[in-house]
């Protein structure tokens, strides 16, 4: 990005080292030096263009996601979301008049360098990914490379919590994990009483985030109940069997399972259970991701008292009657790409939609086109609206909405599973206010 | 360690099916890898070639099954009483033969189009090649079936595995196991056997094994090595498949790039048994498929490294397998 | 690279002691540096050169030209190399979250020991071992550092490490020289230190293959029991040769832990990066000295960058691979000459271009009547 | 002296050397002999010898001549390449060459072997003169100037052996063991071969043992002959002993001739 020089910038300083070498004649030296110049003078500032006018060109914006593979279960639903809320925003006229150009890639292993060649094809906002790994990694170049990244996903909670305080460019709009593993405890004692747990059980899939929600829900159902963990597996990811983990939750007989299994994963876990009769050895399952495989379940596969979270968006609550944009957006994903909109459909909608308002509502303020300092500092404790409700993007760039959870039941009308009987927690609830930590939070219940 | 190991025992003392279904979990892995790693080794030691697009077969023949359990199994209604799940069983059945057998065509074309122009080159070369065709097939699969994962279509609301599943296996063992798994294990069976029959008892194994140990002298006594390349080929393409499409009508969705694994871990199986030996494929898949399980149940954090540790020590004390032959179908 | 062979004629320019190169050798060599200096300030030209891209390819090209020392010289096949590669990232991301220390050149020199260590212990293991038994066990070998690195909560499983201060994620990179640098001048320092390490490092390999040590090295892979009748001890050789690479992995690997400031299991340590790593040599020409690199560069880009351009990039990948096979098996460089050579009769003969459409149309033909043949055979048998 | 003392090698149920105790280079540049019937255990014994085959039992034997008189340096379990550094080379009777390389280099690759070469790591190979000296002198010695740039797999069978046994007296060898030099070389080019072999051996004051079927070859250079059937010594001393003994006739010449 600051590697090239404008003109306006030549212009601006006049006969600089590098115009005076190419004048010297030696061109070829002078560009090879021209890394060098970059090195010695420091960051090119090309943030100070705020409040330019409006260009007629449509905005770039890039979405990495993941678009193959297994986890294309969560990332086709958050490009599904981004795509839509695109096409919503562009029909609308576009923000402040200029519409939305979104190119997507997979986002494979190598976010860095999807998101450095989105900043070098000049994109305006870039959004995604999925992976919280992913999401980590990317989080120093963002910073450094000063265009605005919205996190559709990457939910590791201690993000903005502990380890990065002070960011300007770089936003998540997914809630963070422990909203949903404290959910998931609250939801498990509402159904049986926390006299009635005993025990539980954990089968989380064998990465960060798993450990990270496993964590989470144990401190939180401990400080619920006297229950004790009798077994916790961590089947890898995208496994191809869990019957050992099955097996052993079988046995045990725990009170609740919890899982934060998604994607295939979920599908594999739910179905490999029934056949072992899971369901049966359980009082309650619940699953804060479990809803993400909405599109892949059969009826036979969610038997029993499952329970999962819809993180920020359940297309269905509040009712139609008292509320109809999530009865619309689930028509609009219907039409559009046959699929049951889930959580991360919405991951996909509000981070496209969060930056846009914002935009929308710098560019209001400063009469012109905002640079991205102008549109992030907008974002930070923006307010605004999609099917799900009310956002808040907190001063610490983690958004925070409603979270939900209900109890799977089969729906032949849509040919896939609803929630039904579902509670909605609100984000002071079930997350530490900003600036505690989450494991404190929890252990001072 | 040592408390550990009294622990378990007391365990297996105490409740004993834990021990078997663990077990039987990882017989089921093991005839699967089996199945994928049979064709891997008897292409190596008739071709030479390690095949790295072989677990590509896997792949496509797990597709493929989806798509045609998904038609088949449509075409009933959701099996209520012995009769209809017979039927719905044979379905089944047809769906994983069909899928296996399209395997035939697709890799004895590709043997003979690609694979037999390079017999003669570096064997880098027959790594670069077999991995070029690894990209393109699983893009071909990307293409075909979408980039997503994909299971069987429902069946009056089940799953394929738990309509099958209804076979009560609690009334006969004493235990509640798939049944589904049972017929794996039991297919796994019949396929290893059928695989020893027809290298020792038939003619066409015979030459088959002739051709392993001395192209030139087959050919002299007038057997085509070209043919028999071909048929080899597409043995290990049929029997991949068909682990393909059994181990995707269990609760696994197949994707189109569920083929690396397979493909890595039928490496550290073929090495474990020896390299060409169809004997040592059986006992390399059950160890690390019974292994694995057994692992992942009382020391999860050894999963991923057993069974590259235990092809490291295999090789360092016997390079050439349990029952390696080097280049012999035994 | 040509030996001193002086006889043909041509005048020579002494580089140092052993090394002459013919003036256009010369041009071109000093032309290709000055190319790989300009590349942070060309890559404006296209989104799709991007010194990312190209920074990344030269350094796992470097791991390559390691491999290929025994690839080309011992004719050993190593299925596990990112395990060096790997040990060199994660060593460089060990030094700075454990040790604290951030000083870029203590950090490559945490990585490269790290391979050393590794290289030791593994090529030990290995020396003896030949053919596919070799790929294999390096194979597993790489497997076993993978699954410790994937499960072994401390080196952060499937997130890694990062190679920022503190090993934070948004701390600063490491310093270089003692700067304390911006990213973009980081990188762009960091860029060039790679330079002047793959020119040094390629030049010490040049030198090495032109030893007796390198000459020891041809006769081992030619013919070992004869190698080890004139004298050679084959164990200690081949396990030096393996060191050596190792270490050129590592040097890699660390710079490369430094470049993307995180070292993933999956993004150093996979069997997969072991197999583009052997590819990428053979892929640019395994029987040069430099293929290797253009074989990263050209590997990684396709991996990399052909995802924006189309979304079937493992299908324009595997094509690619495939193609080398049947049509340009020395790799890119290997096969200039004969490019060069055959466009040069072209020029002069256009008519030849028409000979070899037909050669092209009569091999697809061939392959389809193959096809067809096998399938006719499989539905009504042997006739 | 080079001593074989009691060797034994089985494999399997075979017994391919069954107690073979022999001497070699009792006397100076000593041109020794092994005959025998095919399976004696001629090869065998010379693997033994030369570190390719380590034995059931016996012990092989080096004695050196110090100040302090005949030294025994038992080198039973001394890897090849360090028996290669006490003088001890070999060739093989199927041609064992560097295939890809030419002529000159595989000459090269063998001297160079002989100065040491991890310390010649930074050095490079056509650096060193005093070897490319030994190279050109036995280039021209054993006939090989005119195919000096040719690779060694494009070379004629007879160049090949000829190749194979310049490589080991690049060596600078003190004992020159060599399994069937002229096996498959035509009639005509077989004098030639051990001609030079001769020849090399006096100028380089080289102890040599050759295992030979040509019995005409025997008598016309052999200094000793030693006899192996059924992996023992059955006769050992003068080759006149192939004339004179009976029983040596009948068991070599009897299965000799059907080859």
């Amino acid at each position: 990005m600051t590697g090239d020089i404008q003109p306006t910038d030549t212009a601006a300083k006049g006969f600089d080292r590098r115009t005076m070498l190419k004048a010297a004649g030696g061109s070829a030296l002078a560009v090879a030096l021209a890394g060098c110049s970059d090195l010695l003078s420091g960051s090119e500032d090309d943030g100070g263009n705020g409040g330019e006018e409006i260009p007629d060109e449509p905005i770039k914006a890039g979405l990495q996601t993941f678009t193959e593979g297994a986890a294309s279960v969560l990332g086709l639903q958050a490009q599904y979301g981004a795509e839509e809320a695109v096409s919503r925003i562009n029909d609308a006229d576009g923000v402040a008049g200029r519409e939305i150009q979104l190119d997507v890639v997979h986002e494979a292993d190598a976010h860095q360098e999807n998101y450095n060649t989105f900043v070098e094809e000049g994109k305006d906002v870039t959004f995604g990914p999925i992976s919280s790994g992913g999401h980590l990694s990317m989080l120093g170049e963002i910073e450094d490379s000063g265009v605005i990244n919205v996190s559709t996903d990457g939910t590791v909670t201690t993000l903005f919590e502990e380890e990065l305080t002070d960011p300007t460019y770089a936003f998540r709009f997914q809630n963070h994990d422990v909203m949903e593993a404290v959910s998931a405890a609250v939801t498990a004692v509402e159904q049986l009483g926390a006299d009635n747990i005993d025990t539980y059980a954990n089968i989380n899939p064998n990465y960060a985030f798993g450990e990270d929600e496993r964590r989470l829900f144990s401190a939180a159902i401990e400080a619920l109940t006297d229950a004790d963990e009798v077994y916790s597996g961590f089947p890898d990811l995208l496994a191809d069997d869990m019957s050992t983990h099955v097996t052993s939750v079988v046995q045990e007989e725990p009170d609740v399972l919890f899982t934060s299994c998604w994607g295939g994963d979920a599908t594999l876990l739910l179905d490999q259970g029934q056949g072992q009769g899971m369901p049966d050895a359980t009082d309650i399952i619940v699953g804060p991701v479990l809803y993400g495989s909405a599109n892949d379940y059969t009826e036979g596969d969610i038997q029993g008292n499952i329970w999962s979270g819809s993180r920020n968006f359940y297309w269905g609550f509040p009712d139609t009657d008292r509320w109809s944009p999530g009865q619309e957006l689930f028509e609009a994903a219907q039409e559009a790409e046959n699929t049951i909109p889930t959580a991360h459909y919405m991951s996909g909608y509000g981070a496209v939609t969060a930056w846009a308002t914002a935009a929308e509502k710098a560019s209001d303020i400063v009469g012109g086109w905002p640079s991205q300092e102008q549109i992030a500092a907008t974002l930070e404790n923006h307010g605004f609206f999609t099917p799900a409700g009310y956002h808040t993007m907190h001063e610490s760039h983690q958004c925070y909405s409603n979270s939900h959870f209900g109890r799977m039941v089969w729906s032949d009308d849509i040919g896939g599973p609803l929630l039904e009987d579902v509670s909605v927690a609100d984000p002071r609830e079930v997350s530490p206010p900003p600036g505690t930590s989450s494991f404190d939070w929890l252990e001072n219940w | 360690m040592a408390v550990a190991a009294a622990d378990l025992l007391l365990q297996s003392v105490t409740d004993p099916s834990g021990w078997v279904i663990h077990t039987l979990n990882g017989l089921f892995r093991g005839f699967i890898l089996f199945m994928i790693a049979s064709g891997l080794t008897i292409i190596f030691g008739v071709l030479g070639i390690l095949n790295l697009a072989h677990g590509e077969f896997y792949a496509l023949g797990a597709l493929l099954f989806v798509s045609l359990a998904s038609y088949l199994t449509g075409l009933v209604v959701a099996p209520t009483d012995p009769a209809s799940l017979l039927l719905f069983g044979v379905l089944v059945l047809v769906a994983i033969l069909v899928a296996a057998a399209v395997l035939i065509p697709v890799s004895a074309v590709i043997e003979t189009v690609l694979v037999r122009k390079i017999y003669d080159r570096d064997e880098v070369y027959q790594l670069l090649l077999t991995f070029g065709l690894l990209l393109v097939l699983i893009d071909l699969m990307k293409i075909s079936w979408g980039p997503g994962t994909h299971r069987p279509d429902a069946v009056g609301g089940e799953s394929l595995n738990q309509v099958v599943d209804v076979i009560p296996m609690e009334e006969w063992f004493g235990f509640s196991y798939s049944s589904y798994a049972i017929f794996s294990i039991f297919a796994g069976a019949v396929v290893f056997l059928a695989l020893l029959w027809f290298f020792d008892r038939t003619k066409t194994g015979r030459i088959v094994r002739a051709t392993a140990i001395n192209r030139e002298m087959a050919t002299a006594i007038g057997v085509s090595s070209d043919r028999v390349f071909t048929l080899v080929f597409a043995m290990g393409g049929f029997f991949a498949g068909l682990a393909g499409a059994i181990h995707s009508g269990s609760a696994i969705a197949a994707s189109a790039d569920m083929g690396g694994d397979a493909l890595v871990l039928s490496f550290v199986v073929i090495v474990v048994g020896g390299l060409g030996s169809i004997r040592g494929a059986f006992v390399g898949a059950i160890l690390v498929g019974v292994l694995s399980r057994w692992m992942t149940w009382q020391q999860p954090a050894l999963e991923l490294a057993a069974p590259f540790a235990l092809m490291v020590v295999v090789l360092l004390v016997r390079p050439e397998g349990l029952y390696g032959t080097w280049g012999e179908i035994e | 690279m040509s030996t001193s062979d002086q006889d043909d004629g041509k005048r020579r320019i002494r580089l140092f002691k052993g090394l002459y190169l013919t003036p256009l050798q010369l041009v071109l060599a000093v032309a290709g540096i000055l190319a790989l200096f300009l590349v942070p300030e060309i890559e404006g030209v296209s989104t799709r050169l991007s010194l990312t891209t190209i920074h990344q390819g030269i350094l796992w090209g470097m791991a390559a030209v390691g491999l290929n020392l025994l690839l080309r010289h011992t004719e050993l096949v190593s299925f596990g190399h990112a395990a060096f590669f790997g040990a060199g990232a994660y060593g460089g991301a060990i030094v700075v979250n454990f040790l604290g220390v951030d000083a870029g050149l203590v950090v490559l020199f945490g990585g490269v020991t790290l391979a050393l260590f590794f290289s030791l212990l593994i090529g030990w293991l290995v020396a003896e071992y030949r053919d596919i038994y070799f790929a294999l066990l390096t194979l597993a070998f790489g497997q076993v550092l993978f699954a410790i690195a994937l499960g072994w909560g401390t080196l952060g499983q499937d997130e890694g490490l990062f190679l920022r201060a503190g090993g934070s994620f948004t701390g600063d990179p490491p310093t270089l020289f003692a700067l304390e640098l911006g990213l973009r001048q980081y990188r762009i320092l960091l860029y060039y230190l790679t330079i002047v390490l793959l020119v040094a490092s390629l030049l010490v390999m040049w030198r090495l293959i032109n030893s007796p040590f390198g000459n020891a090295l041809d006769a081992i892979g030619q013919d070992r029991t004869r190698a080890r009748f004139i004298g050679i001890p084959v164990k200690r050789y081949v396990w030096a040769a393996f060191v050596v690479s190792g270490v050129y992995g590592g040097i890699a690997g660390a710079l490369y832990g430094m470049r993307r400031l995180q070292v993933t299991p999956e993004g150093t340590l996979e069997v997969f990066r072991s197999g583009e790593i052997l590819f990428m040599a053979i892929l640019g020409g395994f029987q040069t000295l430099l293929g290797p690199v253009i074989g990263g560069i050209v590997l990684r880009w396709l991996l990399e960058n052909a995802r924006f351009v189309t979304e079937h990039f493992e299908l324009l990948t595997g094509l690619v691979l495939i193609f080398v096979v049947f049509f340009m098996p020395q790799g890119i460089l290997g096969s200039l000459p004969k490019i060069a050579a055959g466009t040069r009769k072209r020029a002069r003969n256009p008519g030849m271009v028409g000979g070899d459409l037909s050669t092209l149309g009569t091999m697809f033909a061939d392959a389809a009547r193959d096809a067809a043949r096998t399938i006719k055979i499989l539905l009504f048998g042997v006739k | 002296m080079l001593e074989a003392r009691s060797l034994v090698k089985e494999f399997g149920q075979l017994r391919a050397t069954d107690d073979v105790s022999v001497r070699l280079g009792d006397t100076e540049n000593e041109m020794v002999f092994i005959v025998g019937p095919n399976g004696a255990g001629k090869s065998t014994l010379v693997n033994l010898l030369t570190g390719r085959l380590e034995p059931d039992e016996g012990a092989v034997i080096l004695h050196e001549e110090t100040a302090e008189g005949t030294v025994e340096r038992d080198i039973t379990d001394m890897r090849p390449d360090k028996r290669v550094k006490e003088g001890l080379v070999r060739s093989f009777q199927i041609v064992h060459v560097f295939e890809e390389m030419t002529v000159r280099e595989n000459i090269r690759t063998a001297a160079l072997s002989n100065h040491g070469l991890m310390r010649s790591v930074w050095s490079l190979r056509d650096e060193h003169e005093a070897v490319e000296a030994d190279v050109a002198a036995l280039l021209e010695q054993f006939r090989l100037k005119d195919v000096a740039d040719e690779k060694a797999e494009a070379l004629p069978h007879g160049d090949r052996k000829l190749l194979d046994v310049a490589m080991s007296f690049a060596l600078d060898p003190e004992y020159l063991l060599l399994d069937e030099p002229t096996s498959g070389v035509g009639a005509a080019e077989k004098e030639y071969v051990i001609e030079t072999i001769v020849e090399a051996s006096q100028e380089q004051n080289v102890t040599t043992v050759t295992i030979e079927h040509d019995m005409d070859i025997v008598k016309t250079y052999a200094d000793r002959m030693i006899a192996l059937v059924e992996g023992s010594v059955y006769r050992e001393g003068d080759p006149n002993l192939l004339e004179t003994d009976k029983d040596l006739r009948r068991v070599l010449l009897g299965v000799s001739d059907d080859e």
